[in-house]
C-alpha cells in the first residue's frame, strides 16, 4: 500500500492534500468526510471585527474566478470559542490563517491563536501593509522579513508564511522568510486582476479588482513553487489552480511537499478527496511506495542557475 | 483499506446525508416561451428530499460555444421522490444558461443539493398568498405543491409583460390554487394595481402569509402591506454565487435583524429570509 | 458609419486593431488581408543575428499557452533589406520590437532601426538587463527609467514602452517609462510560468521557464491596462489574452487606447479581421459613432485611489 | 462599405487564396484499431487543392470532458476534391486527439490548411520506395495515391507491431502498390531486417527515391542506405506546433545545409525535409 504520510517541518500530514484558506468551512462538512483531508486550514481571521468587501464580491472569467471577499471576520473571540472546538471534534491538524494590516497587530493575533488546538499558524502576508505604502508585505523582502520576524516572536507554533505572486522577487521573498523562522511557505495566493461587464461599464467586481484563482493560476504559482522549492529549505505547500490529480503531481513533482485546493472545490466539492483518491492510484500504478518519493523529483539538470530563477519570461 | 476502497465501499461520503453532488440524466430540456426553457432531470432519490424555495447548484456543460466555469444556482421547480424526478424552469442569460440549453436528451448533468434554507409554512398559516413575476415564478411553484399536500388555500398572483409570456399558469391552477393574471400589456401589472388585488385578498380574509421573490419594487410592496396588515412573510433572493455551501462568503446580502444591520449568506441562511428583515437594494 | 480611426500619439491607425509582437510575421498574408490591420507589429529583432531558445519552445496550459521561443533573430541587416521593405508594400504603419540585453545596445538598434518606412519603435523590455542582476528592465521603475531615456535620446519616431507583468511595481515602472520620453505603453507582455509533464518529469519547455499567454492571461493584463491608464497621460494599447470583441471593448472600456492581438492569431488566423467587423457591429449597436468613446469609459467612480493603485488582491 | 460588409461581399479575404481557415462536417469518425481513428470530412473546394505531405491544423472541439487550446497539426491522409471529402488516420494520445474522437457525425470542424511543403516527386523518380510505421502511414498514404496519378511504380513497406495492428494495406495494393509488411511479433521489423529488404529492391533496380516519416531509427537507417546507393529520399518531420503558418517559431528543428546547422520551421520550409539534410535527435 502506498505511503501518503508528509511531513510539513515537525507536523505530520496523514496526506498531502488540504483545503486552501477561504476556500473551506465547516460548512463542508455536510458534503465530505472531513477526516479525509490532511489538514484543515481556516479562512483568515482578524483580531477584529471586519465587514469584507461590497459585493459582488466575486466574478467569473475564462476558465477561473476573481474574487474580492476581503476578510470579513467575527473576531478572534468568536473563532476561539466556536471554530477552534468544531476543527477539534477531527483528528486532523488545525491550520488557522491569520492576518492584519501592521506587523504589530500581527504579531498580536498570532499570539492570541497559539493555544491548544491549533497545530499550526499560516500568516497571509498579502495583505495591504498599511503602515507602510500600502503594498502587502509579501511584495517585498523588507516588509515580509520584518512581518515574519515579529510573528515568530510571538508564537512557538509551526508557522507558515503565505507568499503572493503580485511581485517581481518570488525568491528573495522567499529566503526572507525562511531566514525570519517560517517553518513553510505557501506557495500561492491570489494575482489582482479584473473584469469589467461591457453593458453596464462597471467593474465585475464591487472591490474593483479582486484575485484570480483556479486553473488560470496554476502555471504561475507552479512556476513560484518550483522557485521556492530551489531557494529555501524549508517544506513548500504548493497552491494555485489545483483541479486534477496531474496538477498535484506536477507541483509535487516541482518540489511541493504538499497542496492546497481551493477553487476546484467550488466547482467540485468533493474534489479534494476524490483527488486523494486518483492520487492513491496514480502512485499505486507507477508503483511509487511513498509520496515524498514524487517531491522535488523535476529533471532540470540542463537549466543553468539563471534560468531556474528569472523573473522574467524572455 | 485504501481511500479508493473506502470510497466504492461508499465509506467516505456526506457526513450529514442531506447534501449530494450528483450526476443526473436529462429527460427533455424543452423551450416554454422566447426566453425561458424547462429542464427535466431524471435525479437520485439522495437528492430529492428538498423544501420548496430551496435551489441546486449545477455544473453547467462546456462546449465549444460556451465554457462557463463556476456553478449556477437554480431554484427548484418541481421534484418528485416518487418519479425520480427534479425539474428547473430558467431563463437564457449569460454563458451558463446557453450551455444549460444546449443539453440533449440523455447528456449527464452534474448537480448539488438541494441547498438553503426554503420558505416556512407554519402550521397557523392556512390561506396562502404569492406574488411573482416573470423567473420568480420558477423559486415559487413548489409552494403551491406543498400548499396542496399541506391542505392549504393559494392565492397566486402571476404578473407578467403580456399573457403570452405569462407562464405555470396551467401549473398552479392544477394544484388547486386561484390564479389572478396582471400583464404591463393590459395596464394591471404597476405597483398600486397590485396592492390593490392583495389588499381585496386580505379583506376578504385569505392572507395569511405572503411570499415573493426577487424584485425589489415586489419586495417593497409585501414589505409596506405586511406591517399595514401584520401578515407575516418571506422572500427569496438571489446572489452571485461561488460554492453554494456557505464556504467562500461572496453571496451576503444586508439584513436588519432587530434593529442590526448584518450580514447573511443568501446560499445558506437564505435564499428564504423574512419579508421585513430583507433590505431593499 | 462608425469612426474606427485611433490615434496613438502622433500616429494615426485606421483601426485600433494591431498584431501582439512575436505572434504576426509576413506569413500571415496567406490566410489574412494585411491591409485590414490597424499597425504591423513584428517580432522583437535584436541588432546580432540570434538562435532562439531550446526546443519544445510551447506548451498548452489549460485554455492558455506558454512559450519561451526566445528572441530568434536574423540580425538587423536582414530586417531593413527583407522584413521593412515587405510591410512597405501595405498602406498600414509598421512598428518594429526591439531589445537588447544592455542599455547601450538597446539605444543601438534603436537608432539604426530608425529608417524611412518604420513608423513607430516598440521596447521589449521584459527582456533581462544582464548589466545589472537579469532582471528585466521593466520590472523596475529605475531600470525602465534607464533604458527608455537612453532610447529616447536614440530615435525620433514614436517610442512605446512594452511592460511587464512580472513586477509588483506596475504603476511605478509606467510612469518612469512616460518620465523617460516614451509616447505610449503596450501593456502587457507575458507572465513568467512553467509547466511539467508528469511522466517525464521533464519541464514542458527546453527552457525551463516560459510566458503565459492567451485568455488565462486577460484578467491580469486588463487590470495592468487600467492602472497604466489611471496613471499616466499616454495612450495605452492594452494586450494580453484578447479572443472576442468583449475583451476588446472591456480593455477600451479600462482605458486603453488601441489593443494587441497575439495567441487569439494561433487559434483563428483571421481572428483580428474578425475581431474588427465584430467590433464595427457592436459599435453600430450601442449607437457609438466613434470607437473614442469607450476609451476610459469605465465607471469606477466609487473606487478610492488606494484601490485604483493597489498591487495585491485583499 | 463597412468591413462587416466587405467581409460578407467576400472582398477582404485570403491574399493567396491556398490557405484557408474553413469549416467541415463530419461524415464518419471511426475506430481503425484499438489505438487509431478515422475521421472522413465534407470540405469545401477551396481547401482541397492539397499535395500528398501537407497538413492541416484542426480545431479541437471543447467538451466537459476535454478542453484543447491549441489547433493540432495531422497530415492529410486522404483527399479528394472530387468527392470534396478530407481525411485524417489519428492516434489517441491526449487532450485534442481524445477530443476529435468526439465528433460525431454532422458536428462542425474547423481546419486550417492545406499548411506545410509536401513530397516531391521528380519526373525522373520512376520508382519510388516508401518506409512506415504506425501512424506515419497516415502521413505517407497520400504518396500512393499520387504515385498512381503520376503512374510511378511504388513499393510500400509497413512495419508495426504485430499483423492485426497494420493499417492501410488494402489501401496501398488498391493504388497498385506492391506491399512489404515487417512486424515485431515475426521479428521482421529490426532495422537489419529492413535494410535487407530495401537493399534487396535497390538490386532489383526498384528505388529511383526514398520516403519515409517520423522515426530517429528509420530516418538514420535512409539516410545511411541513401548516402551508400546515391539514392534522393524525403522525410516529413514532427515538431510541437502553435500557429501552424510559420509566424512563431516554436517549431524549429535543426538541419545539416551545406555543413551549416541551420533552424528552420517544420510547418513552414516542413514538413517534409530532404533526408540527408534532417539530422537524428
Ligand atoms: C438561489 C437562486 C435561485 C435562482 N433560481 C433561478 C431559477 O429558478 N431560474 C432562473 O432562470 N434563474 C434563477 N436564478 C438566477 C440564475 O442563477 C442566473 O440567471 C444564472 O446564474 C445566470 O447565469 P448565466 O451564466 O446564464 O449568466 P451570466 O450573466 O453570464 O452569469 C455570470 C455570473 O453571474 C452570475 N449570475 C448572473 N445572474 C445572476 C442572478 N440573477 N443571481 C445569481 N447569480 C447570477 C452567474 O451565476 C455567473 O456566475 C437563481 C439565482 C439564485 C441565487
Ligand atoms: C506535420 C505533422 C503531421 C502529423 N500528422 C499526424 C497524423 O497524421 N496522425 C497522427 O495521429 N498524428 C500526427 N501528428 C502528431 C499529432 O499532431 C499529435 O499526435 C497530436 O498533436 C497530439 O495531440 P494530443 O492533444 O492528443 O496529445 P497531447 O500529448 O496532449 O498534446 C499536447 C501538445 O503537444 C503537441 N504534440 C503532441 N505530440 C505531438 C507530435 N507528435 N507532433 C507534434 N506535436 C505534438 C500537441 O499538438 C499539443 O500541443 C502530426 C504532427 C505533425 C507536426
Ligand atoms: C473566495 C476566495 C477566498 C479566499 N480567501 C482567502 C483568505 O481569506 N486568505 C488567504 O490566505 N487566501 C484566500 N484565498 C486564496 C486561496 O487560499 C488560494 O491561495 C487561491 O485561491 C489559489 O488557489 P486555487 O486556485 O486552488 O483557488 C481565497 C480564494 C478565494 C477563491
Ligand atoms: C509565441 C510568442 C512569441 C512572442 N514573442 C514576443 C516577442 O518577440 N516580443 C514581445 O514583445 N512579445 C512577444 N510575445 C508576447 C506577445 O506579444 C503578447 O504580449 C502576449 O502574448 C500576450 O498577448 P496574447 O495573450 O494576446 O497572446 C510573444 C508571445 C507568444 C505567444
Ligand atoms: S456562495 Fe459561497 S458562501 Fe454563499
Ligand atoms: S508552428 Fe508557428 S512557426 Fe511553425
Amino acid at each position: 500500500m502506498v505511503n501518503l504520510t508528509t511531513k510539513i517541518g515537525s507536523l505530520t500530514l496523514a496526506n498531502p492534500i488540504m483545503p486552501a484558506s477561504g476556500t473551506f468551512s465547516e460548512d463542508l462538512f455536510e458534503v465530505l468526510d472531513l477526516n479525509q483531508l490532511g489538514a484543515h486550514v481556516t479562512k483568515t481571521i482578524t483580531e477584529e471585527i471586519r465587514g469584507g468587501n461590497p459585493t459582488p464580491r466575486v466574478c467569473e472569467v475564462r476558465g477561473s474566478m476573481l474574487n474580492s471577499i476581503g476578510i470579513p471576520s467575527k473576531g478572534i473571540d468568536y473563532f476561539i470559542d466556536n471554530v477552534i472546538p468544531f476543527y477539534n471534534q477531527y483528528d486532523v491538524p488545525l491550520v488557522v490563517s491569520i492576518s492584519a494590516q501592521t506587523a504589530d497587530d500581527f504579531a498580536r493575533i498570532c499570539e492570541r491563536v497559539s493555544v491548544p488546538g491549533v497545530d499550526a499558524i499560516e500568516a497571509n502576508i498579502s495583505c495591504p501593509n498599511i503602515k507602510e505604502d500600502g503594498k502587502a508585505f509579501a511584495m517585498r523582502p523588507s516588509t515580509t522579513h520584518a512581518v515574519m520576524t515579529k510573528l515568530r516572536g510571538a508564537s512557538d507554533l509551526p508557522l507558515w508564511a503565505k507568499l503572493s505572486p503580485n511581485t517581481g522577487e518570488t525568491i528573495e521573498v522567499a529566503m526572507a522568510a525562511e531566514e525570519a523562522g517560517a517553518d513553510a511557505l505557501v506557495v500561492s495566493n491570489t494575482l489582482l486582476s479584473m473584469a469589467i461587464d461591457i453593458h453596464s461599464r462597471k467593474p465585475k467586481l464591487g472591490n474593483l479588482m479582486g484575485g484570480l484563482s483556479g486553473p488560470s493560476l496554476k502555471p504561475i504559482a507552479l512556476r513560484m513553487a518550483y522557485q521556492c522549492a530551489k531557494s529555501v529549505n524549508i517544506p513548500v505547500i504548493g497552491c494555485g489552480g489545483i483541479s486534477t490529480v496531474e496538477d498535484i503531481v506536477e507541483y509535487l513533482i516541482a518540489g511541493a511537499t504538499a497542496v492546497q485546493v481551493g477553487t476546484a472545490t467550488f466547482i467540485n466539492p468533493n474534489a479534494m478527496v476524490t483527488l486523494l483518491a486518483e492520487l492513491e492510484a496514480f502512485l499505486q500504478n507507477q508503483n511509487i511506495q511513498n509520496v515524498s518519493e514524487l517531491v522535488g523529483s523535476v529533471r532540470d539538470e540542463d537549466a543553468a542557475d539563471a534560468v531556474v530563477f528569472m523573473e522574467t519570461a524572455p | 483499506m485504501s481511500i479508493l476502497e473506502r470510497l466504492n465501499a461508499g465509506e467516505v461520503s456526506s457526513a450529514t446525508g442531506e447534501t449530494h453532488e450528483a450526476d443526473t440524466r436529462v429527460k427533455s430540456n424543452t423551450p416554454v416561451n422566447g426566453e425561458y426553457r424547462l429542464l427535466v432531470l431524471d435525479a437520485p432519490q439522495s437528492i430529492l428530499n428538498c423544501q420548496p424555495g430551496q435551489f441546486f447548484h449545477l455544473l453547467c456543460p462546456v462546449t465549444s460555444a460556451h465554457q462557463p466555469y463556476l456553478r449556477r444556482p437554480m431554484s427548484i421547480y418541481g421534484y418528485s421522490a416518487e418519479k425520480g424526478e427534479l425539474q428547473f424552469l430558467y431563463k437564457l442569460t449569460g454563458e451558463g444558461t446557453r450551455a444549460l440549453a444546449e443539453l440533449k436528451v440523455g447528456d449527464t448533468l452534474n448537480v448539488l443539493g438541494p441547498l438553503g434554507v426554503g420558505f416556512t409554512i407554519e402550521p397557523e398559516w392556512q390561506n396562502l398568498l404569492l406574488l411573482a413575476r416573470g423567473v420568480g415564478l420558477a423559486t415559487l411553484a413548489p409552494l403551491a405543491q406543498e400548499a396542496k399536500r399541506l391542505g392549504r388555500k393559494l392565492t397566486a398572483i402571476c404578473s407578467a409583460r403580456s399573457q403570452d409570456v405569462l407562464m405555470s399558469i396551467d401549473y398552479f391552477e392544477s394544484m388547486g390554487a386561484e390564479v389572478i393574471t396582471l400583464t404591463d400589456a393590459e395596464g394591471t401589472s404597476d405597483m398600486d394595481s397590485m396592492r390593490r388585488v392583495i389588499e381585496t385578498k386580505i379583506s376578504e380574509g385569505v392572507v395569511d402569509a405572503m411570499y415573493t421573490c426577487g424584485s425589489n419594487r415586489m419586495l417593497k410592496l409585501l414589505q409596506e402591506i405586511g406591517a399595514t396588515h401584520n401578515i407575516p412573510g418571506e422572500i427569496a433572493l438571489e446572489q452571485q454565487m461561488a460554492c453554494g455551501l456557505g464556504m467562500c462568503q461572496c453571496c451576503v446580502r444586508s439584513f436588519n435583524r432587530k434593529g442590526l444591520i448584518t450580514q447573511e449568506r443568501v446560499c445558506r441562511e437564505g435564499p428564504v429570509f423574512g419579508i421585513q428583515e430583507a433590505m431593499a437594494w
